[in-house]
């Protein structure tokens, strides 16, 4: 066995962001228990043990610079996950001169101007189209729709890409999207506005769990009886306890509990997703969301990059996973893709699961292929993108 | 559009509610301490924690969790007292920078006991008085409105009608000078945290099944009072009720019929606009030469 | 002549400081160089008895500044710097007319609302504030060479000595204001403003001709931070900072010029360097508060009024207290 | 004796604003403490009141010890103080100032009498029962903190220099009522500079220079001191 | 010259009290000009609005024919006209020095870019020397470097007159500046008083001390419930039957 490979994990993971962080690193170290027990990383030179360097990044550009630094140069890590987002640009000039391999949550990060950056576990928000395109499929009686989102990095492309998937499923807008501020806490002004136009859809857009239920509490409790569709419904059981199964069934988002059992099909490249999420909920109850398992989720991409190469060189590592412009997603198989909205193919794009609440339990209720829908609409998302300032090219 | 004006009116008042309780908190720290404590908007917090633990883990009856909230959050006030604000008594800045160190003690130790994300409350009733199909008021928000001017007509006739208002307010105004009237000052100071941190408590732990608890949670509240206690003229009681309605039903209609956005730059240019026309708040008055 | 082989010592000290750093404790130098131009400005704004909350947005604004000039006007690196410490002190006078009827808390709050507003305005005019993600890509500082030492901005060092000698000019700027009757007549305003005014003073200049200083060095440290990390956004000039701010002043202890320095300094490296590498990352929030605390109760002066004991020498002007915050 | 201080020293931080001071003040007499600026007469009266801590010695009121006890203890005993600089509330209305000083008073009727009886006394506040007492002339403030005093119904009022900013005719009005009060059956320590008047209502005098008492004796006595008269009566 | 200081139908309300009521009298060049009167009847009220604290609500404050009511503090100043206060106000975190130093404002104004660079060398010295001048004539040169808080109260007013002295004011406007003094500092204090009429500087004074007012003063106003009352030599108003009654009483207790 040889030396201990290190992965730096630089995210907040303190202040009021850490959410996006913690609970990431949390999931992290179950996976590298996991491939640790199992032996390591098997590279040309024996199997590895990996280990996770995390630096607490406080959610500040000067703070991630000084910890991609500290990382690279003194920790020696071979690659390095972050949540990216304001931190991305302090980070950038470090990236560029070091060539080191980084990932990403959040694919606007990315531009053409640093290739060492990917997207591999999610191209948020463009997934959100396969949600409106199943629920324009499935249930064709609903006409209008309105919409409410943070006024922030996340919550403005999201509105674009909402507006595009409702406009090519022809499901009419009633009103602008409603923007609100990050520190909101009282959202029944908001529902009143929203629900005042009596829309046949209600869309949170990518609103975090802490604005999605008490809106949703608040539209059961004003009276709201349609459909609701968002990116995400964390403790979606607790929003039921809130308002009632009834009121819940139905709403669509696009994260599964990694319990569900269409992720022990084959084509899914996570591995022991049901196991997974058993350990992460032990030992961190109540914590689980869609960060807990899509760092661990970039890790299985790279660790089989890394064992392909042979070699956790960040340059071969790179190669080895970008090989023929396919990749393993967690969620089947994907092509590098991007270039439209990013300028660049580092974004790991494939199907995404649809996700409605059934019986007061999240089922997949299918995946869909996001480049098809882009192939056939994707002028439209370009066109509200461009509107929203949100093209790569817009980003001052 | 008579039902969107009814609605957007309950909410209005529903937001008046649990933001005077706050702010009057804090202007009677303010006053009678004469320190501005950062840490309000944590002891909101821990008053919404409390109810989590009791309430939700541990299955307290609510309203009997909401009182030992309010108890416990009183007492973190007594402790703030002893141990901050008396020691730095002649030092006002060094009150606010050991407040700040106290409100980062709280937000650490809510992340180290309960983790960094929200937690779940279930609700403690789902009913809903429907005044018409699209007016409707959750009786969870009633019983926040009927606490708040509850509490606030107690606080009202204990400081306007007791002897212990009496002295409240000459200490607020000259501690020695009270002291020289018998009053304890170290008495009306306990009374005073207690009662102000008791209501950013009881504001928490009433609201807590209704919003999203999380440790972060007191940062948009204590702007929100500063605000409310600024426009209202600080020190005064009766400037923070009215700053909190006027405020509250601002941005309630400027968030229902623009947007939420606008309706934070129009709270802040208001309180602008009320302090370049007066620039002691509402309420307040200015010193003689 | 003794003084002048300290002064030499420091310098010597200072020019050789980062070679005895590892490369993330450099990247800090940087930044704590930075801020401790934004600490002294910030202390010379109290001089004159206010205690602001919208500094950091002020310094913001210098950064704003300094990055637009230079992507959408091709302005070079150093000239916009200034521009953007120039541009933050005509923003401050504009605010001084609001914001100076006002006194004490109500300044306190009224300037934390006027910095609030400005925030929501970079955040809410994305062309050409770039929204709530703020800046990207802003130009570095370009390099150069002076002959026997090649200047790579990227470097954290190279950037360390720029930095130190804008902001060592800074200070001495600032000292010398503090030292000139100018000074004094912020002392006096702070103290007095009913008899210095019946001096002839007109208080309400010099409160904003200190605002408007304080505020332009604060710009020249944003527009150095600017340039450095390449990247500014809404966020970053937050209230969060400002408290820091706020407790590196009055835990370093406001009666002295070098009190708010060190505050910046012992906390920066407590916070940053000590508790990290003592593994101790997520707990920060808890032991920071807890040493802001007690350093309170048990330094009440300051860590200034330490220093003070050592040399045993009062400083020049009025050692005992603080200023109340009225 | 109704109060007996004994061998008292109070500090500010390092400096020792009285060093060793003993001063009676026999029940129903009225005790005048004059001296120079910094003399320590302040200090004097705010270690009796419990405003200030004594470092050492120590004081009787009626037998009882009080020096250890917090201000408004003190003052519950019986004992008021009309402090320098007058120290009125400065955003309650005069006559709430005045129902301040009858804090710890519970007979309604007797507050009733004793407001009335101040309103009397300085027609001045009854004509502006409801102004702030921050918008209050200097002169009428410190009618304001006298009036306040007597609210208290103490057993001894305690002074400091309470003609201070007077003009004379109020400066008589306030002879009188120490003589008048005094007739009551209370006893003063009065604090004056003007040491013509305080020697003339005292029956017994100390001369303070320093933080140390330099002279002592009955009133009339000190008033014909050749030293007093030089230094003190401006003679 | 006639007409240097004229208060012309001064008149001050807050809200529906009338504090000065129609108020008119003049100070000559070159005198000591006492204000008298009962406490609340508009004397530190008179003052406010001639140095610009107030704006009256009616009338004219003239300084040499030109109206200067209505100005702010800092130009009434510059004219001339200097005030001290009813209580004893320092600079009191401020060494002595230093406080006089602030006095020296008007005669040597800064100029933070000369300051800066080093070139107000000349004006610094020539503040320094005046501040030092105004301290040594109140017999405050041995306590420079005392803190202005630490002082005891007599030298405290001294100090507050130091630093109205070394602005080189024309007029002192001075607010019970016996308060809190024995006869003997009162005595020294009158002393420098004439010292400084005689090097010109006219005097308006409030003070209720009548041992000084009647020592020192040419000329006396004594105002009452706000109206102007009577006016003369300390002579005739020590005998006005009206000032007697309002205000002097039977003079029991005082010189
Ligand atoms: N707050 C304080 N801090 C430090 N020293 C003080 C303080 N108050 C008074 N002193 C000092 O204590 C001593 C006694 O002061 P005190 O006020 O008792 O004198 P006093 O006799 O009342 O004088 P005055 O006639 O001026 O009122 C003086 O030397 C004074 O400088
Ligand atoms: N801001 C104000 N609001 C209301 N009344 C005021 C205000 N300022 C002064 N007064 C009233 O105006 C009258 C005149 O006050 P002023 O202070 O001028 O008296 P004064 O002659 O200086 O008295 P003293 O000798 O007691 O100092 C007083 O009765 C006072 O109560
Ligand atoms: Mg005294
Ligand atoms: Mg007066």
């Amino acid at each position: 066995a040889g030396d201990t490979i290190k992965i730096g994990f630089l995210a907040p993971l303190t202040g009021a962001v850490a959410a996006w962080g913690k609970p990431g690193l949390d999931g992290c170290e179950i996976w590298a228990e996991r491939v640790n027990a199992a032996g390591g990383i098997k590279l040309d030179d024996g199997m590895h043990k990996v280990e996770f360097v995390s630096y607490d990044n406080e959610y500040d550009p000067a703070k991630a610079r000084t910890g991609a630094t500290k990382l690279i140069r003194e920790d020696g890590v071979s690659f390095i996950m972050m949540l990216g987002g304001d931190t991305w640009p302090g980070v950038q000039p470090v990236a560029d001169k070091t060539g080191m391999l980084f990932s990403t949550l959040l694919p606007s990060d990315l531009s053409p101007d640093t290739n060492t950056l990917i997207a591999p576990a999610e191209v948020h928000p463009i997934y959100n189209v396969t949600g409106v395109e199943w629920l324009a499929e499935n249930k064709p009686d609903l006409k209008t729709a309105v919409m409410c989102a943070q006024d922030d990095a996340l919550g403005l492309p999201s509105v674009a890409t909402y507006l595009a998937a409702f406009e090519a499923a022809g499901i009419e807008m009633l009103d602008d999207p409603l923007l609100f501020d990050p520190a909101t806490t009282d959202f029944a002004p908001v529902v009143t506005r929203l629900i005042s136009k009596n829309p046949d859809i209600v869309c949170l857009d990518t609103c975090y769990s802490d604005y999605v239920h008490p809106i949703a509490e608040q539209l059961y409790q004003q009276g709201f009886k349609g459909q609701i569709i968002s990116c995400t419904a964390d403790f979606y059981d607790q929003m039921i306890a809130k308002t009632s199964e009834e009121f819940m069934e139905g709403f669509i988002f696009q994260f599964p509990d990694f319990d569900d059992p269409a992720l022990n099909a084959d084509n899914i490249n996570f591995t022991d997703p049901n196991g997974f999420y058993a350990e992460f909920n032990k030992r961190h109850p109540g914590q689980w969301g869609a960060v807990s398992w899509e760092y661990a989720s970039i890790m299985d991409l790279w660790k089989a990059a890394a064992e392909k190469a042979g070699s956790s060189d960040p340059d071969a590592v790179t190669t080895a996973m970008k090989d023929g412009g396919k990749g393993a997603h967690a969620f089947g198989d994907a092509a590098w893709w991007g270039t439209e909205l990013f300028g660049i193919d580092n974004a790991l794009v494939g199907d995404w699961p649809v996700v409605a609440i059934e019986g007061g339990k999240a089922r997949i209720k299918g995946f869909r292929s996001i480049p098809d829908w882009y192939a056939k609409h994707g002028d439209l998302l370009i066109k509200h993108m461009k509107a929203y300032d949100q093209m790569w090219d817009q980003r001052s | 559009m008579l039902e969107l004006l009814a609605q957007t009116g309950l909410n209005a008042v529903y937001a008046a509610s649990y933001i005077s309780l706050v702010a009057v908190g804090l202007v009677l720290i303010f006053g009678v301490m004469g320190v501005v404590n950062f840490a309000h908007g944590e002891l909101f917090m821990a008053g919404a924690y409390a109810i989590v633990a009791l309430y939700a883990k541990m299955h307290v009856p609510f309203f009997v969790a909401v009182a030992i909230g309010l108890v416990f959050v009183g007492c973190l006030g007594l402790l703030m007292e002893r141990a901050l604000f008396r020691p730095l008594k002649d030092n006002p800045l060094g009150g606010l920078v050991a407040s700040i160190g106290f409100l980062m003690i709280l937000q650490a130790l809510a992340v180290m006991g309960f983790g960094v994300r929200m937690e779940h409350i279930p609700p403690v009733t789902q009913e809903v008085i429907q005044f018409s199909d699209k007016v409707r008021l959750p009786v969870a928000r009633l019983y926040v409105i009927v606490a708040s001017v509850a509490l606030l007509s107690v606080l009202w006739y204990f400081l306007k009608r007791t002897k212990f208002g009496w002295a409240l307010r000459a200490s607020a105004q000259d501690p020695e000078a009270a002291a020289l009237q018998g009053i304890s000052i170290t008495q009306t100071a306990k009374i005073a945290m207690f009662i102000g941190a008791g209501l950013a408590g009881i504001a928490g732990a009433l609201t807590a099944p209704l919003v999203s608890v999380n440790p972060h949670m007191g940062h948009s509240v204590i702007v929100t009072a500063f605000i409310v206690i600024i426009v209202g003229g600080v020190g005064s009681l009766e400037g923070a009720i009215i700053a909190s309605v006027a405020y509250a039903f601002v941005h309630t209609f400027v968030t229902t019929f623009y947007d939420g956005v606008l309706a934070d730059i129009t709270g802040l240019c208001l309180m602008l606009i009320v302090l370049i026309v007066k620039p002691t708040g509402l309420f307040g008055s200015a010193d003689r030469a | 002549m003794p003084k002048l082989l300290i002064w030499i010592a420091v310098l010597v000290g200072l020019v050789l400081l980062p070679h005895g750093l590892s490369f993330s404790q450099q990247e800090i130098l940087v930044f704590l160089t930075i801020n401790v131009l934004l600490v002294a400005s910030y202390r010379l704004l109290t001089l004159t008895g206010e205690w602001s909350l919208g500094h950091v947005v002020i310094m913001g604004v210098g950064a704003y500044t300094s990055a637009l000039l230079t992507k959408r006007f091709g302005v070079y690196v150093p000239v916009s710097m200034l521009l953007g410490g120039i541009s933050a002190a005509l923003i401050a006078v504009v605010l001084s007319f609001p914001l100076f009827r006002m006194k004490g808390f109500y300044f306190l709050i009224g300037s934390f609302a006027a910095g609030e507003i400005i925030r929501l305005l970079w955040k809410r005019f994305r062309d050409p504030f770039g929204g709530a993600k703020g800046i990207k890509g802003i130009d570095p500082m370009p390099d150069f060479s002076v002959g026997f030492y090649q200047f790579d901005f990227f470097e954290p060092t190279s950037y360390y000595y720029f930095a130190a000698v804008v902001v060592a000019v800074c200070l001495w700027i600032l000292w010398r204001i503090e030292k000139s009757p100018v000074g004094l007549t912020f002392h006096a305003v702070h103290w007095q403003d009913k008899l210095a005014q019946a001096s002839g003073v007109n208080v309400r200049a010099y409160r904003t001709l200190a605002f408007a200083i304080a505020s332009g060095f604060a710009g020249i440290s944003g527009a150095l931070l600017a340039h450095y990390i390449g990247t500014i956004n809404p966020n970053a000039f937050d209230i969060d900072l400002m408290v820091y701010v706020l407790t590196w002043a009055i835990v370093g202890g406001t009666a002295t010029f070098y009190g708010p320095i060190l505050g910046c300094v012992v906390l920066t490296v407590l916070n940053e360097i000590v508790l990290r590498e003592l593994g101790l990352e997520q707990m920060r929030p808890l032991i920071y508060g807890a040493i802001m605390i007690l350093s309170i109760l048990f330094l009440p002066n300051g860590l200034e009024s330490i220093v003070q004991k050592i040399t045993q020498k009062k400083a020049a002007n009025g050692t005992a207290q603080r200023s109340p915050a009225e | 004796m109704l109060l007996e201080m004994k061998n008292i020293a109070v500090n500010y931080g390092k400096i020792n604003a009285i060093r060793d001071i003993s001063i009676s003040v026999p029940t129903g007499k009225i005790v005048t403490i004059i001296g120079g600026n910094g003399a320590g007469k302040t200090t004097t009266l705010r270690a009796m009141s419990g405003m200030m801590p004594i470092t050492s010695g120590e004081i009787l009121f009626e037998g009882k010890r009080i020096d250890h006890l917090p201000a408004h203890k003190v003052v519950a005993n019986g004992i008021a103080h009309v402090p320098e600089g007058r120290r009125v509330f400065p955003d309650m209305t005069v006559e709430e100032n005045l129902r301040t000083g009858a804090f710890l008073r519970n007979d309604k009727e007797g507050v009733e009498t004793d407001l009335e009886g101040v309103f009397h006394r300085f027609p001045r506040l009854r004509e502006r029962r409801t102004q702030l007492a921050k918008t209050m002339s200097g002169g009428e403030q410190q009618m304001l903190a006298i009036g306040r005093a007597l609210m208290s119904k103490p057993r001894l009022l305690l002074m400091d220099e309470p003609s201070m900013g007077l003009a004379p005719v109020i400066v008589e009005e306030i002879a009188q009522i120490v003589e008048e009060i005094n007739e009551q059956g209370l006893s003063v320590v009065l604090v004056e500079q003007n040491a013509e008047l305080a020697l003339e209502l005292a029956d017994y005098a100390y001369v303070l220079e320093t933080g140390n008492a330099a002279l002592e004796g009955p009133a009339n006595e000190l008033h014909d001191n050749e030293h007093v008269r030089a230094a003190y009566l401006g003679i | 010259m006639t007409n240097f200081l004229e208060v012309k139908d001064l008149t001050m309300r807050f809200g529906g009290l009338t504090a000065v009521d129609n108020l008119s009298f003049k100070v000559e060049h070159g005198t000591i000009h006492g204000l008298i009167g009962p406490n609340g009847a508009g004397k530190t009220t008179t003052f406010n609005m001639i140095s610009g604290f107030y704006k009256p609500t009616e009338g004219q404050v003239l300084l040499r024919g030109e109206d200067i009511s209505g100005l702010k503090m800092h130009e009434v100043a510059r004219r001339g006209v200097v005030r001290t206060f009813q209580h004893s106000t320092l600079f009191a975190e401020l060494t002595v020095l230093e406080n006089a130093l602030v006095g020296t404002h008007m005669p040597f104004r800064p100029n933070i870019f000369a300051a800066i660079i080093g070139w107000d060398a000349e004006d610094r010295h020539g503040a320094e020397a005046r501040a030092r001048e105004a301290l040594e004539f109140f017999g405050l040169d041995g306590l420079l470097s005392e803190r202005a808080g630490d002082l005891s109260h007599g030298h405290q007013r001294a100090l507050g007159m130091a630093v109205a002295y070394a602005s080189h004011p024309d007029v002192i406007l001075l607010d019970e500046p016996f308060t809190g003094m024995n006869p003997e500092e009162t005595r020294q204090m009158m002393d420098l008083m004439e010292r400084l009429k005689a090097d010109g500087i006219t005097i308006l004074i409030v003070e209720h001390d009548m041992q000084a007012i009647m020592g020192l003063c040419d000329n006396i106003t004594c105002m009452s419930f706000g109206k102007f009352l009577a006016e003369g030599g300390p002579k005739e108003i020590r005998n006005h039957p009206a000032v007697i009654e309002a205000y002097l009483g039977g003079a029991r207790h005082v010189a």
